[in-house]
């Protein structure tokens, strides 16, 4: 081993945190990094991403123990990081904030690590649709569900998010199947395909989501709960609707394999604190992974999208992480081709 | 054709260059984050909150280093490979010149992976070391590009006078060769520093943890909301390069006067 | 100063032979010119002389000692250049410092000898300007300052004096000779311009294709060509084929078309052996028209003025003498002969020089 | 040791540091790319090692990838004809213009120093439904309705343009720059008009850097996967924007690699094809 | 063939003044040279008679019509310049006809012209060269067939020679009057060496600092300098400040210091008025040494050679003769005078001229 390696065990004194950027990280280092660092003396050397997959392309060119905690989105990363082997063992025991959690977030987790969980849970949301309420009614909506997306009257006003799982979701909710069981799936790639040739553009991250809305590019679109609160947050009369079986996730801080357990325990409690969960949802407008029966969880954060005031989520439709990473290799390639005109 | 349907159109390409660069400008002074226009009010605040914002602050700072570093060892490394091909018959001229162009060729996220992976196999971790090994790879070709094409204006028979007169040759290229060839490495350099400091898809791969700079930074926010403080910073930016090109431009005229053309 | 002596040195450019087993011993404080067309080979000489290549073969020696291996900071050369070479970034006063900087001189000497210097050269006011603020031959003139104040062993001049305009040209030769004559270094000028080599040099070595053609004082060289090179190379020569019938101890007999029997002093053939054809060799200068016959003891024929070149104080004839294009040139009066004008053209036998053909 | 000898060492002293960075960072590496395309990727996203020719069997005969590959080369080929067209006089207008060309061409590189994403999506707020472009045919009462203009081909061949044209024009400058305008004048004077004038020398003359900025423009366009992300509609991706999905979306490093190696193959075809012709000098003398 | 005749034009950069209102007219088939020094206007001058510039002021007329706004391509010239501006990218027999295709001249007389422009500049073998396959004499030949084969009114040259070396330029200055004269075509050339303006020109046009100095033929020029500028600018000459202390009709009574009482003929001094200060102007080649004492007739002084410049044909000598240092160019047999010899330099009154101070 040459000079220059830095062996994961020894690399103790410091913690990597990897997520999103702007609000999301001045509230962490605020609230967790640096009270954190001030009580342990471990530091928190935090980093950003824009984007999951970006990110899961980095840790896998890494040496293990490079990258440690990470903002990761839901069930489904969890499973990929998990068959990669990149799943830790977390001792419970050290992170007595997880009893503030709403259980259903952490369970779903378990089955995937044979009962032990690498993450905590951390925040949920919706991605709903997202409609300009001049040019598109409540009822239309109402009445259209879904489908208001394959609608002809709306050609070149309508935009979806290049992501390859929201894509099949919809159009399974656009050809009336069971989002995490469809089994016609020549009608699912037929209703993606009507979906492009209306759209004006896939859209690939929240900044441009909010701009293709509030410049009134488009009418309407799938978009991200947060983001769509935000907009209407700014005065942009822009409608927000989860329609049935609509598109639950949640989003998790993941401790990577050979990352210092004690120290990422530790940070990850700090990180659960309610002060901490709230202020990070408050910032990016995704309600918290926090049980509100258990903890007070402040005025806005009641009134943001896709929160759920009983802490049951019984509302919600989760991806079946099964379902979707079993078929990840085949379908993200097939619909990288059919977003792409075949 | 006539001259001033040549201005014209010279004047409309720059209009167009200049396009995007105004409406960073103008977004900058919006009251609002969305709509440009019309525009819903003039205000400082993106300033004021520029100027509160660390990360964004670090972010700049972490570049600015960062494209200064890429900026002196790739011209380093550059002026040394220049010299090499223009002042001396070099075998396979032509090849050694097309491999030394060749980082441009490599679409970047290929490059970002591939040296990951070769750093990987030999198991070292990413530092800022990487980054800037990075960085100092692709913009090697525009830094040789640009000094060569200056180094073939100085006469080599200045440096063979020098010699005469008792310099050693290396006494030979620190007074007389690089004060000449300054211009060119302040235009090289400055090439560097402003790849290095826009790239994005390397940085991203290669920054170890705790480093930002400002494209990922601005990257890291696509997921919420592109700041308008980035509107200021690039406004600052602006106003920076504008002002420090326009002083440049004295000192390379100067330098340039000076040596004789 | 010292004695430049080269044994045998050759230099090739991979098959290329540039300069060919070329001896020449330099005498101390002599002003020797390599002159011969372009191309010939002088300007790779001199860099091997000054230490920027390397002799493919043969031995240069500086004051008795072999400096092949010397590089060219370590051998105390002072080295002009056509284009003057000064650094355009230092002033002048700095370029004329810059050898002195690495021969430890100290502050106060140094500006001492930069101003001896400047003195020498008779420009004491430019000390702080820049080269490009000098006109041509202030640029060459502190190039020459520059290169000697380190008095180097031996001055190495290549063209110096080429890019200057005609009349500069004129003055700088003059100057630069005198300079060289009052410090008295060992010179090496390199030239193509044969009437610059006349002017200045003590010996001139004619150089064609990588040889040396011929050696020798300018007059010597000017008024005894030893070849055909020489003597077209060296101004205007007619050159004119004939046939030797006699020769003994004191004289040679030639038979040439148009001009008939001349009689020419031996000495004025000296490779000419035996009877044959030989080239006959008459300086343009030496061919005088006039219009009344002239006086005794020379050869005289009459020829028609074909084209007038006319040059201030002289004037060019194209003459047609019979067969023969001859060109004269001679000193004018006021007028010229007209073209069309038939003149006689009389030369004197001991003016002409014979060559083996 | 003879001069001639350093002289001949030296050389390859002054170019260790470029070449051993150049090999170590970008040969070296590139060798595993190489490596990598013969591996396969399983479900689970981790790559088994081998030699298999799966992934070149489908990069070279599915026609997904040819044809991609094909919109790439036209979209480059698009773009570097429009800076041709649109640079050139602009080139030639500095070039030619008797000041103020160091100023001219710092301008140009001005739009360089604002951050690439920021520039790019700057389009949007121009080109957009409420955008200046469309809020000014508003007012002027061109147009009643807001054009859509934006997401399609032709925004990110503009975004290409807008990203390339230094380039181009740099390599045009100083190629034009370096024309002898005595050949102009003599032209002129043997009755050629300007226009007859500027075809028959020196468009000719100026070949060379018109060549050069087209590579260059070429290379950079066809490598670039940002400008279609941001400015393209649904179906505009180009052939980086497949292997970036490939490497970054699916984690299918295997195919990525063998994708990457099939664009570098083209490009660098391409660049040799210029190097046999005008080589690679004019490029060096371009960038001036 | 044409005249061209130029009325008041005048030429500012800006505030800079290149060419004073200058009136010239050069006359049908005529070899008008401009000479000047660097910078004086000349190729100002030659740029607004091609159309290459707009005067600021005044007309221009070729063949009576005035073509101030006629554009360059539809006056009909013929241009070369120092840099012959040949087509690089075309072969010689392209840039020779590329005229002609601008003439609605048909293939086959296309293809007959270029090759009897070839046979005139008589380079008949290069038709499918390239420029830089060319040497720098043939390339300016070409140059000058490309401008010739157009049959142009007037032909205008920018120093076509000055970039060749000294014996081509010497060829190249014969050849080019040759086929000047063959065709007969109104030539305006543009040169800063004197030597070139003297052998070359029907009609010498000395400028300086955008003004005409002196106008007329080469030996009235030469012989007649009209000031002091064109004194020293053609060739060299001395110049001695004296005294006019009485002039009548047919003579000019001088006092200079060290030469004496010089008397000269009136109309060697046309513009001295009245008594007072003056210049007295000497050829340096009207300019005797002798180490005899000379005939009658002539002035005569003991002086000491300083220094001496070998010519070949000649010597230039640097001589003192009381505090004067004056030149002296002679034509020499054999041996120069030596340096430091004591010689008589003699001159005749008549060869004097005599300038305002
Ligand atoms: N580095 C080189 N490689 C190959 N050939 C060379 C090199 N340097 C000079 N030569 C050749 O050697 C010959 C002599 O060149 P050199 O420069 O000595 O000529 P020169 O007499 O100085 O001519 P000029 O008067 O034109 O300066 C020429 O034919 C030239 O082409
Ligand atoms: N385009 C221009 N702008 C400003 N000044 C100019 C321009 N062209 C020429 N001049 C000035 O006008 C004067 C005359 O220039 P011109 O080129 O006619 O000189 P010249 O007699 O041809 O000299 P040379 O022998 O050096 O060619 C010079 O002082 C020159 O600097
Ligand atoms: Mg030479
Ligand atoms: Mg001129």
């Amino acid at each position: 081993r040459t000079p220059f390696v830095r062996e994961a065990r020894a690399a103790a004194s410091e913690v990597r945190f990897d997520g999103w950027g702007g609000v999301v990280s001045e509230a962490f280092r605020e609230y967790a990094f640096d009270p954190y660092t001030e009580k342990t003396g471990v530091k928190v050397v935090d980093g950003t991403f824009g984007g999951g997959d970006e990110y899961l392309s980095r840790v896998k060119a890494s040496q293990p123990g490079g990258y440690n905690i990470a903002h990761l989105s839901g069930v489904f990363d969890y499973a990929r990081y998990a068959g990669l082997g990149l799943a830790s063992e977390l001792n419970e025991d050290n992170i007595p904030n997880l009893k503030y959690v709403i259980p259903k977030l952490v369970d779903v987790f378990r089955p995937i690590t044979g009962g032990k969980i690498s993450c905590v849970p951390y925040d949920y949301g919706t991605t709903g649709l997202a409609f300009n309420r001049k040019h598109i009614s409540e009822d239309e909506m109402k009445e259209k569900g879904a489908k208001i997306l394959l609608d002809e009257t709306y050609k070149g006003k309508i935009a979806g998010w290049s992501d390859w799982r929201t894509r099949i979701w919809y159009a399974s909710l656009q050809t009336g199947q069971d989002p995490n069981n469809a089994t016609d799936m020549d009608a699912i790639w037929e209703a993606i395909r009507t979906h492009r040739d209306l759209s004006l553009k896939y859209w690939t991250s929240g900044a441009e989501l909010m701009s293709l809305l509030a410049e009134e590019e488009i009418y309407v679109t799938e978009g991200w709960s947060g983001r769509i609160y935000a907009l209407q947050e700014q005065g942009h009369d822009i409608g927000y609707m989860d329609p049935p079986n609509g598109f639950g996730w949640q989003e998790c801080l993941f401790v990577l394999k050979g990352s210092p357990m004690p120290e990422c325990e530790e940070l990850l409690n700090f990180m659960l604190a309610p002060e901490t969960s709230i202020a990070v949802a408050e910032g990016q407008n995704y309600p918290p992974a926090l049980d509100p029966q258990k903890v007070d969880l402040g005025k806005k954060i009641p009134t943001l999208p896709a929160f759920d005031p009983t802490g049951t989520l019984a509302g919600l439709t989760f991806a079946d992480p099964e379902y979707w990473n079993g078929h990840e290799a085949e379908w993200s390639k097939e619909f990288g081709r059919i977003q792409k005109g075949y | 054709m006539g001259w001033s349907l040549i201005r014209f159109w010279t004047f409309l390409v720059y209009i167009f260059m200049f396009l995007p660069v105004a409406v960073v400008v103008l977004l900058s002074f919006n009251a609002s984050e969305f709509g440009a226009f019309p525009m819903s009010g003039l205000s400082f605040r993106w300033f004021v909150e520029l100027a509160r914002n660390e990360a964004i602050l670090r972010a700049f700072q972490t570049s600015m280093i960062l494209g200064a570093l890429t900026a002196l060892i790739s011209t380093t490394i550059g002026v040394l490979a220049s010299l090499a091909l223009i002042r001396y018959k070099v075998p396979g001229q032509n090849l050694i010149s097309t491999i030394l162009i060749a980082p441009i060729l490599v679409p970047e996220v290929v490059l970002a992976v591939a040296l990951l992976l070769f750093l990987n196999a030999l198991s070292i971790n990413k530092s800022f070391a990487l980054l800037l090994a990075g960085h100092v790879i692709f913009t090697l070709p525009f830094v040789i590009l640009v000094v060569q094409a200056r180094l073939v204006s100085i006469r080599r028979d200045v440096e063979e006078a020098a010699m005469s007169l008792g310099a050693s040759p290396i006494q030979t290229f620190f007074s007389i060769t690089l004060p000449l060839l300054l211009p060119a490495v302040l235009a090289g350099g400055l090439f560097a520093f402003t790849i290095s400091f826009d790239d994005i898809t390397g940085t991203l791969f290669w920054k170890p943890g705790g480093v930002e700079t400002v494209p990922t930074q601005i990257f890291a926010m696509l997921r919420n909301s592109i700041s308008p403080e980035i509107n200021a910073l690039g406004t600052v930016m602006i106003a920076l390069t504008v002002g420090l090109p326009l002083l440049g431009l004295a000192i390379a005229r100067r330098m340039s006067a000076n040596s004789g053309g | 100063m010292s004695t430049v002596k080269l044994t045998d040195i050759e230099k090739r450019f991979g098959d290329y032979v540039a300069v060919h087993r070329m001896s020449l011993e330099m005498p101390e404080g002599g002003f020797v010119t390599l002159l011969g067309p372009s191309g010939c080979g002088k300007t790779t000489t001199l860099r091997m002389i000054a230490g920027l290549l390397d002799p493919t073969a043969g031995e240069i020696q500086i004051d008795g000692k072999r400096v092949n291996d010397v590089p060219i900071h370590k051998r105390n050369l002072g080295l002009v250049f056509q284009n003057y070479a000064l650094f355009p970034h230092k002033t002048v006063a700095d370029n004329i410092a810059f050898g002195l900087k690495y021969r430890g001189v100290g502050k106060s000497e140094t500006a001492q000898k930069v101003k001896d210097a400047l003195e020498l050269v008779q420009l004491p006011h430019v000390a702080e300007r820049y080269p490009r603020e000098l006109s041509g031959g202030q640029q060459q003139r502190i190039a020459l300052a520059r290169s000697i104040v380190i008095e180097p062993d031996v001055l190495l001049l290549d063209e110096p004096l080429s890019a200057l305009d005609a009349n500069l040209r004129e003055d700088m030769r003059v100057e630069l000779k005198r300079i060289q004559e009052r410090i008295g270094v060992t010179t090496v000028f390199v030239t193509h311009d044969q009437s610059e080599a006349l002017a200045m040099s003590d010996q001139i070595v004619v150089m064609s294709a990588g040889r040396v053609e011929q050696m020798g004082a300018p007059q010597d060289v000017y008024n005894t060509p030893g070849s055909e090179f020489v003597a077209r190379f060296l101004g205007a020569s007619n050159i004119v084929e004939a046939r030797c019938t006699a020769r003994d101890e004191t004289s040679i007999v030639l038979e040439a078309p148009d001009l008939g029997r001349i009689v020419i002093p031996a000495d004025r053939g000296p490779q000419v052996n035996g009877t044959g054809p030989v080239k006959l060799v008459l300086r343009a200068e030496k061919l005088a028209l006039s219009e009344d016959k002239p006086s005794d003891g020379v050869i005289s024929h009459s020829a028609r003025v074909e084209t007038v070149d006319y040059q201030g104080q002289a004037a060019r004839y194209f003459i047609r003498l019979g067969e023969l294009q001859l060109q004269a040139i001679n000193m004018i009066d006021t007028h010229p002969h007209g073209e069309g004008s038939e003149v006689s053209a009389s030369f004197r036998p001991s003016d002409c020089t014979v060559l083996p053909a | 040791m003879g001069v001639e000898a350093r002289e001949a060492r030296q050389p390859w002293i002054l170019l260790s540091p470029a070449l051993v960075a150049i090999t170590l960072l970008l040969f070296v590496p590139l060798g595993f790319i190489l490596v990598y395309s013969f591996w396969l990727r399983t479900a689970t996203g981790a790559d088994v090692a081998g030699f298999h020719l799966d992934n070149w069997a489908e990069a070279l005969t599915d026609r997904f990838y040819r044809d991609i590959l094909l919109n790439t080369l036209k979209i480059a080929a698009i773009t570097t004809v429009v800076c041709a067209v649109a640079g050139y006089p602009a080139a030639y207008f500095i070039a030619r213009s008797n000041r103020n060309k160091g100023f001219l061409l710092l301008l140009l590189m001005l739009p360089f120093w604002v951050s690439y994403i920021i520039r790019t999506m700057s389009w949007i707020n121009i080109l957009g439904v409420s955008g200046a472009l469309n809020s000014l045919l508003l007012w002027m009462g061109l147009i009643d309705e807001p054009l859509a203009m934006l997401y399609n081909e032709a925004t990110v061949i503009l975004g290409l343009v807008h990203f390339l044209m230094p380039f181009m024009i740099l390599n045009v400058f100083v190629s034009v720059d370096g024309i002898d305008q005595n050949l102009e004048s003599a032209a002129n004077s043997l009755g050629a008009t300007r226009v007859q004038t500027f075809i028959s020398v020196t468009l000719p003359l100026s070949l060379p850097g018109l060549a050069a900025g087209g590579l260059l423009c070429f290379v950079l366009a066809a490598g670039t996967y940002i400008t279609p992300l941001v400015l393209g509609g649904p179906r505009d991706a180009m052939f980086a924007n497949l292997v970036f999905e490939a490497i970054i979306t699916q984690l299918n490093w295997p195919l990525g690699s063998a994708l990457s190696l099939m664009l570098l193959a083209v490009l660098g075809a391409l660049v040799l094809v210029y190097n046999h012709f005008l080589g690679m000098a004019q490029l060096m003398k371009g960038m001036g």
